[in-house]
């Protein structure tokens, strides 16, 4: 347990690989194949994050709306982008706009890629994090999403900047969290293998 | 001084060099034969290869388990094959530590059975495995998971346990055998010489390096005794641990740890006919010492049936009910001829080798020794199956599940595993340790000397 | 399970008695149940339901032969040894599942920690960790854990298109070689759990069940949390005087003629079952 | 919501095989960018991904009609639930009703309609299919037309019944093999309503002569819970505080049986005798005899304990026991079952055994009747087998020109005497509307696949109604698997109509506007309707249930309609055995076959699957050397078959069960092959007073073959002939006056 400390200062991702991968390679290789490294994805249209959340400070939760009542946070619908896009006469005739009226007369969804992937048998849901860090604690939302998602204010496409790995879960469910903004009260995260494992 | 007027376990005349000269014959070019038998080996083994294999691909149920038959005849051959490994330990170590010289001209080949047969046993876990390709999970290593393996299963000991016997063992034998690849380098020519010139490490026969050399020796037999001792009391424990009837019995460990000396010695009597007749050995794997080591062995059948008289008692007088139900099932219900049969072997055959005449004679010996094998590998079985057959639950009882080929085949293709290594070991290390021989001689002249002066 | 967990938990969880409750390391929820035999009639709705629910392969008859059936839950039933000739007194049916119980057998045999006690008082099965050692299911007394014999998925006859459809998304289909068993739902729990705590509340009594128990024709099984004290699983229990850390029932002490029909089965084995079972009943004027 | 929303929000998203895990494939990390995630173009805002949402529909496995929900989750129906707004179920469900979904998701389900050309069924496409029926039907004479069909009610029927009258025919067949028509008939002679409500939960006693409530009669999960009220004491009103005592009498234990206090088997047949003793006895030991006939009273003398003992092979101690535990213990219930009615004095024996309500003074207090359904046109018209026989003679006289079937499957549950098979070839135009290609459908000229249950809009009324009056709505659960394949029968019904009189239907875009109008035009004939059309139509479909205004009616009796005089039990020496086709609550009449949860779902009393067998009394095999898993031959004067023995000790000695479902030719991949089908062993006797085929009457002997296979069940193995506990305490039995219920909740 304490060689686990010890992992656990050596810190995320390489430092950690590498002192693992020292300890044994076969664990050197999980722990590489657990943890990608930021990959940019193709995207139908490239969604610029950076202008939507930066620029316009726009929630997160505006558009990615399940996040808060479901395990799944949603990529928005059609009818969402066109709701205020129908209005923005100044931007109608750049082509990654003129993309979504195409999209939105066939009347068919765009088909996004995944690019924060989990493995099928893992059971995670937004609802309970963003309850916890944004609603109770009464974050800004950026510092919420922030952990798992990286500064998405500064990306265009959405790119994966953490491994998401189990090792990587369980470090962060390890550590107290305040309950709330309020109350000095702490609480670690869910540790029975069931809570993530379905 | 009656053991003057018995026959000699060697002859004290033996010149070194004949010694030397007989034993490395066993490491020349192979006869034809040699090659039948090899390639009769690789086709067992590529059977159970090949079963393993199949299963490996569709899944266990083409072994036919089932529920409640979780486990079947790999459990059962993996003990058999862990019992079997005491042998060389039992010979090496503790006769090394009790004196008994008498050991010394068939140790080495003992030892070599031990470590083949913990290497097939450690095979037999892996088989087992549903999900063999994550056995790792078992491996209390440091990962990217930040997980360990459950330190109470008993599974785990096992693991832990063999791995260090393996180890220690490997040690033990390679330990043992450095003068006699000093001499197989000394007469090698070719490839074989740069190998044993690897292999004998510079080994000199200095006083200094005797003097370590002991020393070294000693330490290893002394560890692997209680090691010897553990591994099987652990293999007992993945049943005595569980609490299913006919399992959870106190007395398993010393019973488990009985029946593989008790095998280890049958297959060492087996081996022994084998290489006296393949390497012409008359003059070291002596009707004596056969004698001796039949004698041993009766001694450890009686003591094994008593463990096994013990165990029944306990269960029959016991307040358990269902132990009791499953040991009536054993003995009238399906399994019945397995079980009788088990009986028979482990119990009643041992009492030929009581027998003088009997012990001298090699044929006898040899079905004998086979016979004992097959019963203690039966005994293995009867403790897996019939429990399952027959446990607590009576809804899930089942007396009609039979192993199918594939258990059968891989079983099959472990003994062929197991002959393979033996067949390469025998013509890369002398069989025979040299040097302990010539030690033997030595003493037992002097203590003529002595006897002959007093 | 890091090492830091692994053992704080088995401190907690394996040592002490269970309680229901903090002492047993129960903080808010301990699931279990009461099956009423007398109005059970065996007539295997819980057994399609959980089928339905829970991704269950349907084997097929060969495999069903050689005992390789998959049902998490099944309808045992037995005859009386008294009138064998004819049974005036019916069948005596069981509804046998994962008993969870609280110091489960297989839980410490398990070479991989793959089954292990959650803090909810559940037996969890982790597909994912498990090698398929089989220990579990061997050292099982009542034979409710199943083993993937093969890779049902792959099996033509199991899921032929389009009855994946029908899969439920909220737990995996098992692969070969993994060990399952019945999990009280634990998906229905988790989600019900997760709604409690948005609320920041606890479950309440009835707002969350099984599948088996939902189903029920005759509400022959009553499924609950035992660390609230007026859920009707706990007032079931306490009526029976049947109590959770305990391997005889001080009620069963003196020949137990009280007429209470609360018992566990195997109780005397100390697995302390999470499931109470009450004794069928049969009118001997009739 | 109007219906092109409903599609919109029910669309399946992204759906693929990747979408449900295969767990410990060990791959931990999962490469970005692989898979694509789908939303919707319009969202519903009550629809979010990864929660289920519940819709409320009606479970047409059986004539039940119990309300269900079912869990809609991306667009993909995964769980059928009971629905608690539903009085029959009250949110319970059985075993049949939650594998609907694989009905609808069935591998062998039909995707496109199919035309026989030259001899096969070749794929062809709807419009052509309409067009042919148009030219089918356009200039036939009424006589020449005939539709048979399944059960039927709510609105489906109107439209059918419109339709074959639009033909001006008369010949609309309602066929179901399994419901209790003479009951019916006896009931409405007796009671004055064909479908008296019984109220289990309040009798003291129930004495069912073979009515399988609990598994396969009338309405299950309705009695089920019942049931359960009637043993829990401690829920009965104060007054009457035992436990509920059941007994059964019948010559193969059912389900019902097997949870009854008192299990009787019975030589089959001679129920009434029995009935009318046990009614003697009471009379005597002084039960009122108000509202009997003298003439029934003096016919009841004959039947003394000595002549049951010896007709019917009930003890006399039994007896005795039966008699006192009716005259002590009140309100009671008896009920008459299919094994009782079976026979072609079954109407007799119902009629003796319904006498007892009389005798005993349970009418009116266990027995009281329905409420009065405003709507008649609506109400459930119940299937029975002389139904069939009229079909198949017509067909053998070769009156039919065209003929329809639906929800049927007659080629597969027509016994082999009436020679359907050959008789169908006589009508030159045959149409199967179907779910799968069955029997009947593979005879068909003319296949048309039909909406699954789940698919399909629908208004349905139980023909048994527990309490007031229900509606249950039958809505979508998810868009059409097959849209362009498959078409709900209603639409197919309005089109058809539309081809005779277009003008009355013009008005009905499809089946669901169709629907719409019907019910909101009287909304006012339902309790609590609100005002608003939209708001009414849209509480209609969340609440999957609407509630009748019919008011309630005083129950009569009229015993001296009945007729109950009993033939003497005939023997038969060259058939010595009665056969009983032994209903499985799951595969009903073979309907259900090719379901494989169902298939897989043991039978509650001999736990085998995928396969049939044969039911034989321990004792009986003992004397023929019969082991279990030997084939035995089962032979009547009409056919044989061959299949497993399982010795099952709740077997009347001289009877052999065999279970109906299996043994189907076609109908799909897990059916197909598998067992035996009884039906076709039926001998050709009738119920006198009804015409119902009558099930329970078929002699049959039975011989080894030799072979022997290995019986597939669920039972584990037993020293013992049969099943125990071996000692263990798993299943712990107490005395009913033993227990102390006072304590429980």
């Amino acid at each position: 347990m304490n060689l686990n400390r010890f992992l656990c200062i050596a810190g995320q991702g390489a430092a950690r690989r590498l002192a693992v991968g020292l300890l044994l390679t076969t664990a050197g290789v999980l722990g590489a194949s657990a943890a990608t490294a930021a990959s940019k994805v193709e995207q139908p249209i490239e969604f610029p994050h950076d202008t939507h959340a930066g620029k316009m400070g726009i929630n997160c939760l505006y558009c990615h709306t399940y996040a808060r009542r479901s395990a799944v946070s949603g990529i928005p619908p059609l009818q969402k982008c066109m709701g205020c896009h129908q209005n923005i006469e100044s931007v109608k005739d750049r082509p990654r706009i003129k993309q979504l009226f195409e999209y939105w007369e066939k009347k068919e969804p765009i088909p996004w890629k995944k690019v924060h992937d989990l493995p099928e048998f893992v059971r995670f849901s937004h609802e309970r994090h963003v309850q916890r860090f944004y609603f109770k604690q009464e974050r800004p939302i950026q510092e919420a999403c922030m952990p798992c998602h990286g500064d998405v204010k500064g990306m265009t496409v959405a790119e994966k900047v953490q491994p998401l790995s189990m090792g990587w879960c369980v470090s962060c469910h390890e550590q107290d969290h305040r309950i709330d903004n309020v109350s000095a009260k702490t609480s670690n995260g869910p540790n029975d293998c069931w809570q993530c494992h379905k | 001084m009656d053991h003057l007027n018995k026959e000699k376990d060697i002859r004290e005349d033996i010149a070194w060099a004949q010694i030397n000269k007989d034993v490395l014959r066993s490491l020349e070019k192979p006869r034809p034969m040699f090659w039948v038998l090899f390639g009769l080996a690789v086709a067992m083994f590529s059977v159970g290869v090949g079963c393993e294999i199949y299963q490996y691909r569709t899944g266990m149920g083409v072994a036919n388990m089932n529920n409640p038959h979780m486990w079947g005849l790999y459990i059962a051959t993996f003990i058999f094959w862990i019992g079997m490994s005491h042998s060389g330990t039992l010979l090496s170590a503790i006769l090394h530590i009790i004196h008994a010289d008498w050991r010394k001209p068939i140790y080495r080949f003992a030892e070599a059975m031990t470590t083949f047969s913990l290497m097939t046993a450690g095979l037999f876990v892996m088989v087992h495995l549903g999900r063999l390709w994550q056995f790792y999970y078992a491996v209390p290593y440091p990962n990217e998971r930040w997980t360990w393996p459950n330190f109470q299963s008993p599974l785990l000991w096992d693991a832990m346990a063999i791995f260090t016997y393996l180890s220690s063992s490997i040690i033990f034998l390679y330990v043992g055998s450095i003068p006699d690849f000093a001499i197989c380098r000394d007469n090698a020519k070719g490839w074989r010489k740069t190998f044993y010139t690897v292999l004998a490490l510079g080994w000199m026969g200095t006083d200094r390096q005797w003097r370590n050399f002991r020393v070294a020796y000693l330490t290893v037999a002394c560890f692997l005794i209680p090691l010897a001792v553990s591994v099987h009391s652990i293999v007992a424990s993945d049943f005595a641990m569980s609490q299913q009837p006919g399992w959870h019995v106190t007395s398993f460990p010393p019973y488990f740890v009985a029946g593989a000396l008790y095998s280890g010695c049958a297959a060492i009597i087996t081996l022994f006919i084998v290489l006296r007749y393949t390497f012409r050995f008359e003059e070291y794997m002596t009707m004596p010492i056969l004698d001796k080591v039949a004698r041993l062995t009766f001694a450890i059948a009686m003591v094994w049936t008593y463990l096994n008289l013990i165990e029944f008692a306990s269960v029959w007088y016991g307040h358990d009910p269902y132990s009791k139900d499953v040991l009536i099932q054993k003995a009238t219900g399906p399994f019945a001829p397995f079980w009788w049969m088990m009986i028979f072997c482990g119990s009643i055959v041992p009492f030929a080798l009581a027998v003088k005449k009997f012990r001298a004679n090699l044929t006898i010996m040899m079905i004998v020794s086979l016979l004992l094998n097959l019963g203690m590998w039966l005994e293995r079985w009867m403790i897996v199956a019939p429990t399952y057959s027959h446990g607590y639950y009576p809804w899930t009882w089942d007396h009609d599940q039979w192993p199918s080929f594939v258990q059968w085949g891989i079983v099959f293709g472990s003994f062929g595993w197991f002959g393979l290594l033996f067949m390469i070991f025998c013509k890369l290390v002398p069989s025979v340790s040299m040097y302990e021989v010539k030690e033997m001689v030595y003493h037992r002249t002097l203590a003529n000397k002595h006897s002959r002066e007093a | 399970m890091s090492t830091t967990y692994m053992l704080r938990d088995w401190t907690k969880l394996r040592e002490t008695h269970p309680q229901p409750g903090p002492a047993a390391g129960h903080n808010e929820y301990k699931w279990a149940m009461a099956i009423d035999l007398d109005v059970c009639t065996g007539c295997n709705a819980c057994v399609v339901a959980c089928y339905a629910e829970n991704n269950l392969p349907v084997v097929g008859k060969e495999k069903y032969s050689h005992g390789q059936a998959m049902h998490w839950i099944r309808i045992e039933r037995y005859w009386n040894e008294e009138d064998i000739e004819t049974p005036h007194q019916g069948a005596q049916f069981l509804p046998m599942l994962c008993q969870q119980c609280e110091a489960a057998p297989c839980e410490t045999v398990c070479p991989v920690g793959a089954t292990n006690h959650t803090a909810d008082g559940l037996n969890s099965q982790v597909y994912n960790r498990c090698i398929g050692s089989r220990y579990c299911s061997a050292n099982c007394p009542y034979k409710v854990r199943y083993f993937n014999w093969y890779n049902y998925p792959e099996q033509e006859m199991v899921w032929p298109e389009p009855l994946p459809m029908q899969l439920n998304p909220d737990l995996t289909v098992r692969t070969k070689g993994v060990m399952e068993k019945c999990t009280f739902c634990v998906q229905r729990l988790t989600a019900a759990k997760n709604t409690a705590r948005n609320e920041g509340r606890t479950v309440k009594d009835g707002e969350v069940t099984t599948a088996c128990a939902q189903a029920c024709p005759t509400g022959a099984i009553t499924f609950g949390n035992m660390v609230d004290p007026y859920s009707q699983v706990s007032e079931k229990w306490r009526r029976q005087q049947v109590e959770l850390h305990k391997d005889q029932q001080d009620k069963d002490k003196n020949g137990g003629s009280n007429g209470l029909r609360g018992y566990r089965i195997f109780e005397e084995l100390r697995p302390y079952p999470s499931i109470m079972y009450l004794e069928r009943m049969r009118d001997t004027k009739a | 919501m109007s219906n092109i929303n409903r599609r919109d929000f029910l669309k399946v998203l992204g759906w693929s095989g990747a979408t449900v895990a295969v767990a410990g494939c060990g791959n931990t990390s999962v490469e970005s960018g692989a898979e694509t995630v789908m939303s919707y173009v319009q969202p519903e805002d009550f629809v979010v991904p990864g929660i289920g949402v519940y819709y409320a529909s009606t479970c047409t496995q059986c004539e039940a009609s119990c309300g269900v929900t079912g869990r809609v989750r991306e667009g993909r129906i995964l769980k059928l639930e009971g629905n608690p707004e539903s009085a029959i179920n009250q949110g319970r469900l059985c075993g049949l009703g939650q594998a609907a979904v694989q009905h609808h998701y069935n591998p062998d389900r039909l995707k496109e309609p199919m035309l026989r050309q030259g001899g096969s069924l070749q794929a062809t496409t709807w419009d052509k299919a309409m067009a042919l029926l148009a030219e089918k039907t356009g200039n036939l004479k009424g006589e020449q037309f005939a539709l048979l069909s399944g059960g039927l009610s709510g609105h489906l029927k109107v439209l059918v019944q419109n339709y074959v009258d639009s033909l001006g025919s008369k010949n609309l067949y309602v066929y179901d093999a399994l419901t209790p028509a003479v009951n019916r008939a006896v009931s409405q002679k007796l009671y004055g309503t064909a479908t008296p409500r019984f109220h289990l939960d309040k009798a003291q006693v129930i004495v069912s002569f073979g009515a399988d409530f609990l598994d396969t009669w009338v309405s299950p999960v309705h009695f089920a819970s019942q049931y359960a009220q009637f043993r829990k004491a401690q829920q009965r009103m104060p007054s009457e505080k035992a436990r509920g005592t059941l007994v059964q009498i019948e010559p193969r234990m059912t389900l019902t049986g097997a949870n009854a206090d008192r299990w009787i088997p019975i030589i089959p047949g001679t129920e009434g005798i029995l009935a009318l003793g046990l009614a003697n006895a009471l009379l005597k030991s002084g039960a009122a005899a108000k509202n009997l006939p003298a003439a029934v009273v003096s016919a009841v003398q004959a039947y003394d304990k000595a002549r049951i003992n010896k007709e019917t092979g009930v003890s006399g101690e039994v007896f005795d026991k039966l008699v006192t535990l009716l005259s002590e213990r009140s309100p009671s219930l008896v009920l008459s079952g299919p094994s009782a009615e079976g026979h072609a004095h079954g109407a007799q024996n119902a009629a003796a055994i319904m006498l007892l309500n009389v005798v005993l003074g349970n009418v009116g207090r266990t027995i009281t009747a329905p409420a009065k359904l405003p709507f008649p046109q609506l109400a459930a018209a119940e299937g029975n087998s002389a139904a069939l026989t009229a079909f198949n003679d017509g067909l053998a006289q070769g009156r039919f020109k065209t003929v329809f079937i639906y929800d049927a499957n007659p080629v597969y549950t027509a016994p082999e005497f009436m020679k359907l098979r050959d008789n169908l070839q006589k009508a030159e135009f045959k149409v199967a509307f179907a779910h799968y290609l069955d029997e009947t459908a593979l005879e068909a000229d003319l296949v048309l696949p039909l909406d699954s249950a789940l698919e399909d809009w629908g208004t349905h009324i139980a023909a048994y109604q527990s309490g007031g009056i229900e509606l249950t709505m039958q809505q979508p659960l998810m868009e059409k698997l097959y849209p362009n394949g498959t078409r709900s029968l209603g639409d197919v019904m309005l089109d058809l109509l539309k081809q005779r009189r277009a003008d009355e239907y013009k008005g009905f875009a499809d089946y669901y506007t169709y629907l719409k109008i019907a019910l909101t035009r009287n909304k006012g004939a339902f309790s609590d309707a609100p005002a608003d059309d939209e708001a009414f139509w849209n509480q209609a479909l969340s609440h999957g249930v609407l509630r009748v205004k019919g008011q309630e009616q005083p129950i009569s009796v009229n015993a001296a309609a009945l007729d109950i005089t009993q033939p003497a039990p005939t023997g038969d020496d060259q058939f010595p055995f009665h056969l009983v086709p032994a209903v499985r609550s799951g595969f009903r009449d073979g309907r259900h076959a090719n379901l494989p949860w169902l298939q897989e779902t043991p039978d509650s009393l001999t736990t085998l699957v995928w396969d049939s067998w044969v039911e034989i009394h321990p004792k009986t095999a003992e004397r023929m050397g019969i082991k279990e898993g030997d084939i035995l031959e089962i032979a009547s004067k009409n056919g044989s078959i061959k299949t497993q023995a399982y010795l099952f000790p709740g077997v009347q000695p001289d009877t052999v069960a065999v279970p109906l479902g299996q043994g189907h030719e076609a109908l799909g991949r897990y059916a197909k092959g598998v067992g035996v089908n009884p039906f076709k062993l039926l001998d050709p006797v009738f119920d006198q007073s009804t015409g119902e085929l009558a099930m329970h009457a078929t002699r049959v002997k039975v011989s080894k073959t030799g072979a022997h296979v290995k019986v597939v069940k669920e039972e584990g193995w037993s020293p013992l002939p049969i099943n125990t506990q071996q000692g263990r305490k798993l299943v712990a039995t107490i005395a009913a006056d033993k227990a102390n219920l006072s304590k429980e909740v």
